[in-house]
């Protein structure tokens, strides 16, 4: 068990008497994707992974919204609620700031998310409320069938755009950032391993962890990340970030442009120190958001891996906070005092 | 001097002024050295547009009326007996509303050639004949503020700033309030500026003087005690008594109160009150916009927590997905209402009951869900209460409509005894409900109709919930027709069976044949209005609906006892349309959609064309 | 051999098959056969939950049903007298809506032992008795399928996909379809990848053959073309239709037309449909949200275009506070609701007519706009034009009404003349429309209540408008209570008072004392049902109305002249409700919400039930 | 006249034909904010800007949300729509890209623009549809009479929260560089020289333009931006940005961090060559950002003008010419040929 796994971000949730089994978080369920989608996938990937933290599965809720990612929940034997579309952020920041004890994870997508849920999810993110959010982004709408997503690339042909989409899509990690996020990453469906260890940082983290997934869909928007996969070019775009190493892969390296942000040059002409060394830790988000841009234009260099992690106090345990020291200042709160509190007469 | 002193049985005054005069501030001063000296009392504030308006101009004008009495009374009164008006744009915003003969006093120092031009006034009213039906009171306040504050160690703003304590003062002799409380009420207000607090109280002793000392008055009044039920009382508006009736809700619940809200007038204050009362487990969370306010409320409810969201009109508008999901859930859930006028925008500072059949039918689907409406600003304690109750029991989302008028205007309220409280604690599921061992989320309560709720956290009970159409008993997804057809019925069943007291009518005669139905604010000036009718000897019965869904059992019984139902909204005719439906009885709709409460007067003149026409 | 043939009047087939077997294609082309053959015909495809379930199971049955005729028609029938099942689940799934003696075609290669267990079969259903009450056809269609494609170069994938072809081929034999077109069309739909064109050609010829030279199937059948009125037919959807009229009405009011949208289901092809036509001038907007498809299109208004949003259930709750501001501007607007079973997220693929209430008052203060609905497929192209007519001309918002059954399902449309269209084109203000020179913006048409319309552009008309009460004529921000009641029944006057064509009332008994009443798709199933009754002798009136607000004029006389009302609806009695309170009529209700259509039948027997009871 | 006026900004938009003054810019409405109000300055500034552009007033549209700050278009002679909370960008996208001869403006605030209408903020910033956004910044709800906003500082005390704010504000310039903005910048609005400068810049811009502009609520949030008024401090914090100088201000200057991001130092300990040039044009928006972050903590230092001013084609630009190209490939629409387009028959 990662040692990360005693990080804050499960302080609070009642731990399992028992070693659990991934069978014990499957649902009765049918599940009901399309053969070959990539939601299977990461389902596996954290049904095996959530045994590993050893916390009480009757405290682990997942909220979702609308979308085919969306029904991601039904298949958890934890507790779960599919919501509407675009509003797990902000149920799941109630349902959080009320109970500390609860390991709270939101399941979108990218429509979900970034559409129509795009103010919930930035505003989450800087108000920082022990949220796990993970995003599918498979670059399209799955579930209404195939239109063309806010991170759809430009010129995206669709059923809603047969001459090409004309927008400029988000990068989920930049808008992050720029959202005053404490926890951003990125993995990949089919990285098993990737996406569980992304996983375990997130959750140890205490606040708002955001985690794109890359997501297949096989149906609508297919090899969408297949450059990310393919033997051929993979190892030539990916951009493995991990704490404390250097920024290398392949044979490129990766150091600070002169022109501000980041360049990916060839391993051999930098000298040793010239090379970025990754740290989740720097509390200026900028070195990771300079990070975030390489993959612009789209699959130039993708970086996966945890782009920031940085602590600050989570909005649940503020708000749990003030609650206390109201308490403690001025004692638990009596009915009849508070009514009788104001100028009050007496009559007969 | 002695002066003479005349008895009255009620008064009704309004401080008028601009914005910045502080006429709130003084108005509720008034009050509350009237509820002291034990007048029964009912207030009206009336803001102006929501931004301050250019000083001096007639958007700017803020005003609050106070009506007192020795006797009870029902609302803040139609008229005016006294305008206090501390400019010109004051008059004149105001002297349409005040019946010949009343008592008119004036900041003289304001009615200078520039203010009087700001609004329209070649000459100063004061000077002209143009109030020789009133009785104009000129008084000099700033500058007598001025004076009296010449030896304190302040600027001349912060002198001039105290006439209202001056008019205050001077309001107080005339109408022999006690001042001891106002007194130290100022102490510990400016606590941090010594200056300012000693001034305001020289300025408020010095206007209590000039009414006692000169010969500006030669009359004051006294209004006996009002004899009101035996108990302890406080002046409460409709916001407040909101918020405590929501705290007692989550006391008497057992459950912590989690409010999920963003900001709006007029029901801002609610959120500003239950943030302050943290030490009752209360969690107060300003959202970014209205969707996650009731989002976030709806998910404390998911995880045990009584979720309540507040805002008005335009918010509802954008909460309705959200509470059709908690319909179809069926979670536990309050969403206040605090009406003002619309549509859109509207008027952001006025009063309507025009959200009712939003409040009804303004999501997709069949989504019913139980409305309930308080009567009076005390009464929002008590429905919220009620709210909580029905949301509990019945698992479901509850509208409390509120209005403008309500949520600002106060009067006393005999405080309640804690003990009489409804015990309205719920018990969380925490065992299987099926044979096999398994939990069915959807398996009903027989009597209630209600779904369990079993919250996170507890072991074995692990389900899931949501948005889409549910299998009876499992909640499993469900696409199949009968199901669903099932499903939507169980649903609005379980909101027709709600259990709601029976509807009472007032009928001090026994014999009346029109009966004047109401709901909401317009209790006090139907209740009014019906005084006047009945004195007049007119033969008339009252009843006020409190729970808009479901109706009362025995509403179609009452309302076909008579001959005619007469029914003043301040809307188009909302509920008016939804008895029709049912009862296919021909309500007689009286309507105005003014942004003001009705008036006594208005109304006592509508009941009676009702009656005499039969 | 030869086969006999033999002569019907009417069929009704349903294709079931598994999501990914092809079967909304595979019935699109014989409905394409069956227009262009001349029979009058109806379709409902029927899609399974969103998401494609994995293969072989129950929820991912998707079937399409096909309906036609010698004679017109008007529903896509009851029950199927033929069903094409592809698999199991496909058998399983829709056997229950088989009446006995009707005829299966099922493809035995599916029914292996796996995909038996899938539904729940131990046992093969075509092996043992249990279908022994219908006509059983097992074909080997996949096996069939892949032999005809042996000496194709495709994978046997490939092969086994073009299946859907085989049967295809294979009905169309059997019902005498012409087949050139569909040959032609899948060569075009393949034009890529000419060996899959090829081999699909292979296939569907290769089901004709099999039909025409084995023993399997001994009678073939021949429907007759309709007798249907003269012109030129098209088979159209109410989706395809709807946005056929809304380009007609962008046409005809010479306006761009903008759509701000968001995909919904079932919605969502309407946007898809305008998006190809851009060489009308449409500007197709797919905006982040529902708040913000109907924030663009009132921004396109106000900027003079035809502004257009369309969307579902859950997605009008969310436009429900720009609808309001649209209603209080006073802009034109169409929103267009195809409604989904509701509340909240509902069976989003099932039709229901549960937000006529939410039309009509699903926003905060009084906001009153006309509502408009299709009552058949072909309608909505009518009905689109009706709607910018309204909105253009009373510069409002106006609700359109559709629903999942029209606008999935399709039937032959008779061509309208252009020249028939109304012209609904607009003159913008352009000068001013005052004494003094100013304009105002707020100047009503002394006829149609309406406001001028300027749009920005126009030198010298610069104004602003907004959400906020405005006064009469002037627009300028007011918070007069006498200038707000004036607008608010301004607003409902300017509603109430559209021009909106008599209600029609078709009685061939002209002596029936009960009187049929429906609105939206209802109109199809109430007049089949209405066919039957009279068949059997019942007089019955039936009047539909494609108008919900206001009504037609002659309403209130027409529901008066009448013993007995009834109201179908797939709601809990939504329009019932609205013509209670209106007219204190006792409309009798029918109301299943099973998502689905009424069935004639089903509605024959309701109305027979409440003649009898005369 | 500045040059960058005959950029593209205005190029669709017709001119007027004579010289426009000031005054024809105000409407008949009196001005109904709070005596003080930092809105005052900014709408005097806008007024006397708005001849400079020399287009037709009638073709010049404001449009905003609500609060105090929304009621701006009613004091301008223009044509004007004062429209729902936090929905202005949304109804601006729908008139600009349906009439790309206007020039549209949208006026917000900080509650209106990054509260309730955070999602249709960035969402046209990442659109690029033609229009200026003005976000008026008090760091405040002032037409709501005091909460605080998400702009407010952490621990703020407000009627809402009487305990202090829990939540971290959005930094809006961050917010909108994460955003795929084209064009973002900060002004005061005391100081009308440097917010008119920012204005001739944004409106040349062609696509969707962020100015946020400090405004003083002396209400509910009086002195906010005071340490960027007061001369004992202003000189030291405020960092004015120009494109192609050094960024350099009092005796500071601005250099790249080697943790990434930029950082402030003693002019006199470094090399010219190291100090930042500012470069509005980069087209990587890593450098922008790091600059937005130097008021990290609040008022460490403030950067005032441009950060980002990247041409890329403009939404409503590629939606007419799709609309264009449609239109040349195939003809103009006709009625009768869409309807019996499809598969038809005669009957009779
Ligand atoms: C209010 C509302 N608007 C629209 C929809 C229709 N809808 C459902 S899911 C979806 C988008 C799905 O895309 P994404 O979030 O990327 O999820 P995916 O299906 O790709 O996993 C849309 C538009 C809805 N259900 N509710
Ligand atoms: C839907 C809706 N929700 C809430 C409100 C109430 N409201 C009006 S303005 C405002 C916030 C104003 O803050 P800001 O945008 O910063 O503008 P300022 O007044 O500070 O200029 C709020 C919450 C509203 N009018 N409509
Ligand atoms: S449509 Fe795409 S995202 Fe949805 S289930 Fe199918 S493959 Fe997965
Ligand atoms: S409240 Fe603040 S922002 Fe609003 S007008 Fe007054 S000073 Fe300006
Ligand atoms: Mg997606
Ligand atoms: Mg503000």
């Amino acid at each position: 068990m990662s040692e990360s796994l005693n990080g804050k971000g499960l302080a609070l949730i009642p731990r399992a008497e028992a070693k659990q089994t991934m069978k014990e978080f499957k649902s009765d369920q049918e599940v009901r994707w399309c053969p070959g989608c990539g939601d299977y996938a990461i389902l596996a990937a954290v049904q095996s992974f959530m045994p590993e933290l050893g916390i009480k599965r009757e405290n682990t809720v997942f909220v979702s919204g609308i979308g085919c990612s969306s029904r991601f929940p039904y298949y958890l034997n934890t507790y779960g609620f599919h919501s509407i579309h675009g509003r797990a952020p902000a149920i799941a920041t109630g349902l959080a700031a009320s109970r500390p004890d609860l390991s709270v994870w939101v399941i979108t997508g990218d429509g979900d998310a970034l559409s129509i849920g795009g103010n919930h999810l930035i505003h989450s993110l800087r108000r920082n409320v022990n949220l796990n959010i993970l995003l599918f982004n498979n670059r399209i709408y799955g579930l209404t069938k195939g239109q063309y997503s806010p991170t759809s690339e430009i010129g995206k042909i669709t059923k809603s755009t047969p001459m090409g989409s004309l927008d400029k899509p988000f990068n989920p990690i930049s808008l992050a950032l720029g959202a005053e996020a404490g926890f951003v990453a990125r993995t990949l469906d089919s990285d098993r391993k990737h996406l569980q260890s992304v996983l375990r940082e997130a959750v140890a983290h205490r606040g708002t962890s955001l985690v794109e997934i890359y997501q297949n869909c096989n149906i609508f928007n297919d090899g969408a990340f297949e450059m990310m996969k393919d033997p051929e070019t993979r190892d030539a775009i990916t951009v493995r970030l991990e704490h404390g190493q250097p920024i290398v892969f392949a044979d490129q390296a990766v150091r600070l442009a002169r022109t501000g942000g980041v360049e990916v040059v060839p391993r051999a002409s930098v000298r040793e120190e010239e090379i970025l060394v990754h740290d989740v830790h720097n509390p200026d988000p900028s070195l990771a958001f300079a990070l975030s841009r390489l993959d612009e234009p789209a699959f130039a260099h993708v970086p996966i891996g945890i782009f920031r992690s940085v602590d600050r106090p989570s909005y649940d345990q503020l708000m749990n906070e003030q609650v206390a020291a109201a308490t403690t200042q001025k004692g638990q709160g009596s009915l009849t005092d508070l009514l009788h509190g104001g100028d009050t007469w007496r009559i007969g | 001097m002695t002066k003479q002193v005349q008895q009255l049985d009620r008064v009704i005054i309004r401080f008028a002024g601009d914005s910045g005069d502080g006429m709130q501030l003084t108005g509720d001063r008034f009050t509350a050295e009237t509820a002291e000296f034990g007048n029964d009392l009912s207030t009206l504030p009336n803001f102006p547009a929501e931004i301050r308006a250019p000083a001096g101009t007639l958007p700017g004008v803020s005003s609050f009326q106070l009506h007192f009495a020795d006797h009870d009374i029902l609302t803040p009164g139609d008229a005016p007996n006294v305008l206090v008006a501390m400019n010109p744009a004051a008059l004149k915003a105001n002297l349409s509303d005040l019946p010949r003969g009343a008592d008119i006093i004036a900041n003289s120092d304001e009615f200078t050639k520039r203010n009087l031009a700001k609004v329209g006034y070649t000459e100063s009213p004061l000077d002209d004949e143009s109030l020789s039906e009133w009785r104009v009171h000129s008084v000099p306040l700033t500058s007598l503020t001025v004076k009296a504050l010449e030896d304190f160690d302040i600027s001349k703003k912060d002198a001039e700033r105290a006439k209202n304590m001056f008019a205050l003062g001077l309001l107080s002799w005339l109408y022999h309030r006690p001042v001891e409380a106002t007194i130290r009420f100022i102490e510990s207000k400016f606590a941090k500026k010594p200056d300012i607090a000693k001034s305001n109280v020289a300025a408020f002793n010095a206007g209590w003087n000039y009414g006692e000392t000169t010969e500006a008055f030669s009359v004051s009044y006294e209004i006996k005690p009002a004899k009101l039920a035996p108990g302890i009382y406080r002046n409460i508006s409709g916001n407040q008594a909101l918020a405590y009736g929501l705290i007692a809700a989550s006391v008497q619940a057992k459950l912590p109160l989690f409010l999920g809200s963003y900001p709006i007038t007029p029901a801002s204050d609610i959120l500003h009150e239950l943030s302050k009362h943290k030490r009752f487990g209360i969690r107060t969370f300003q959202a970014e916009d209205e969707i996650a306010g009731v989002g976030a409320a709806l998910g404390a409810s998911f995880g045990g927590a009584l979720g309540v969201t507040t805002t008005s009109g335009p918010g509802v508008a954008l909460k309705a997905e959200t509470v059709g999901l908690a319909v179809t859930t069926e979670l536990p859930l309050i969403v206040v209402d605090v009406q003002r006028a619309g549509p859109s925008t509207g008027m952001p500072t006025k009063t309507e009951q025009t959200d009712l059949l939003m409040a009804l039918y303004g999501r997709n689907g069949e989504s019913p869900i139980p409305v309930v409406a308080p009567a009076t600003p005390s009464d929002c304690f008590a429905i919220a209460v009620e709210a909580a109750r029905i949301a509990l029991k019945y698992r479901t989302p509850v509208m409390l409509l509120s209005d403008g008028y309500l949520a600002n205007g106060s009067e006393p309220w005999k405080l309640p005894e804690i003990d009489d409280l409804p015990d309205i604690s719920v018990d969380f599921t925490t065992e299987s409900n099926s044979d096999d061992g398994t939990f069915l989320p959807f398996k009903r309560d027989a009597e209630t109709l209600a779904r369990p709720w079993a919250v996170p956290g507890t072991p074995g009970l692990e389900h899931r919930i949501g948005g889409i159409e549910k299998a009876d008993g499992t909640g499993n997804i469900s696409y199949d027709p009968n199901n669903h057809d099932l499903m939507v019925r169980l649903r609005q069943a379980k909101i027709d069976g709600i259990d709601v007291p029976d509807l009472e009518v007032d009928d001090p005669s026994g014999s009346a044949r029109v009966l004047v139905l109401g709901w909401g604010s317009t209790y006090g000036p139907i209740a009014a209005a019906l005084r006047r009718v009945r004195k007049a000897g007119g033969q008339v019965a009252q009843a006020h609906l409190r729970h808009l869904n479901p109706f009362p059992k025995n509403i179609g019984e009452v309302l076909k006892s008579y001959d005619k139902v007469l029914l003043p909204e301040i809307n188009l005719g909302q509920l008016a349309l939804l008895l029709r439906a049912k009862f296919l009885v021909d309500i007689i709709s009286y309507n105005r959609v003014r942004g003001l409460p009705f008036k006594a007067e208005e109304l006592a003149g509508v009941i009676q064309d009702v009656i005499d026409s039969e």
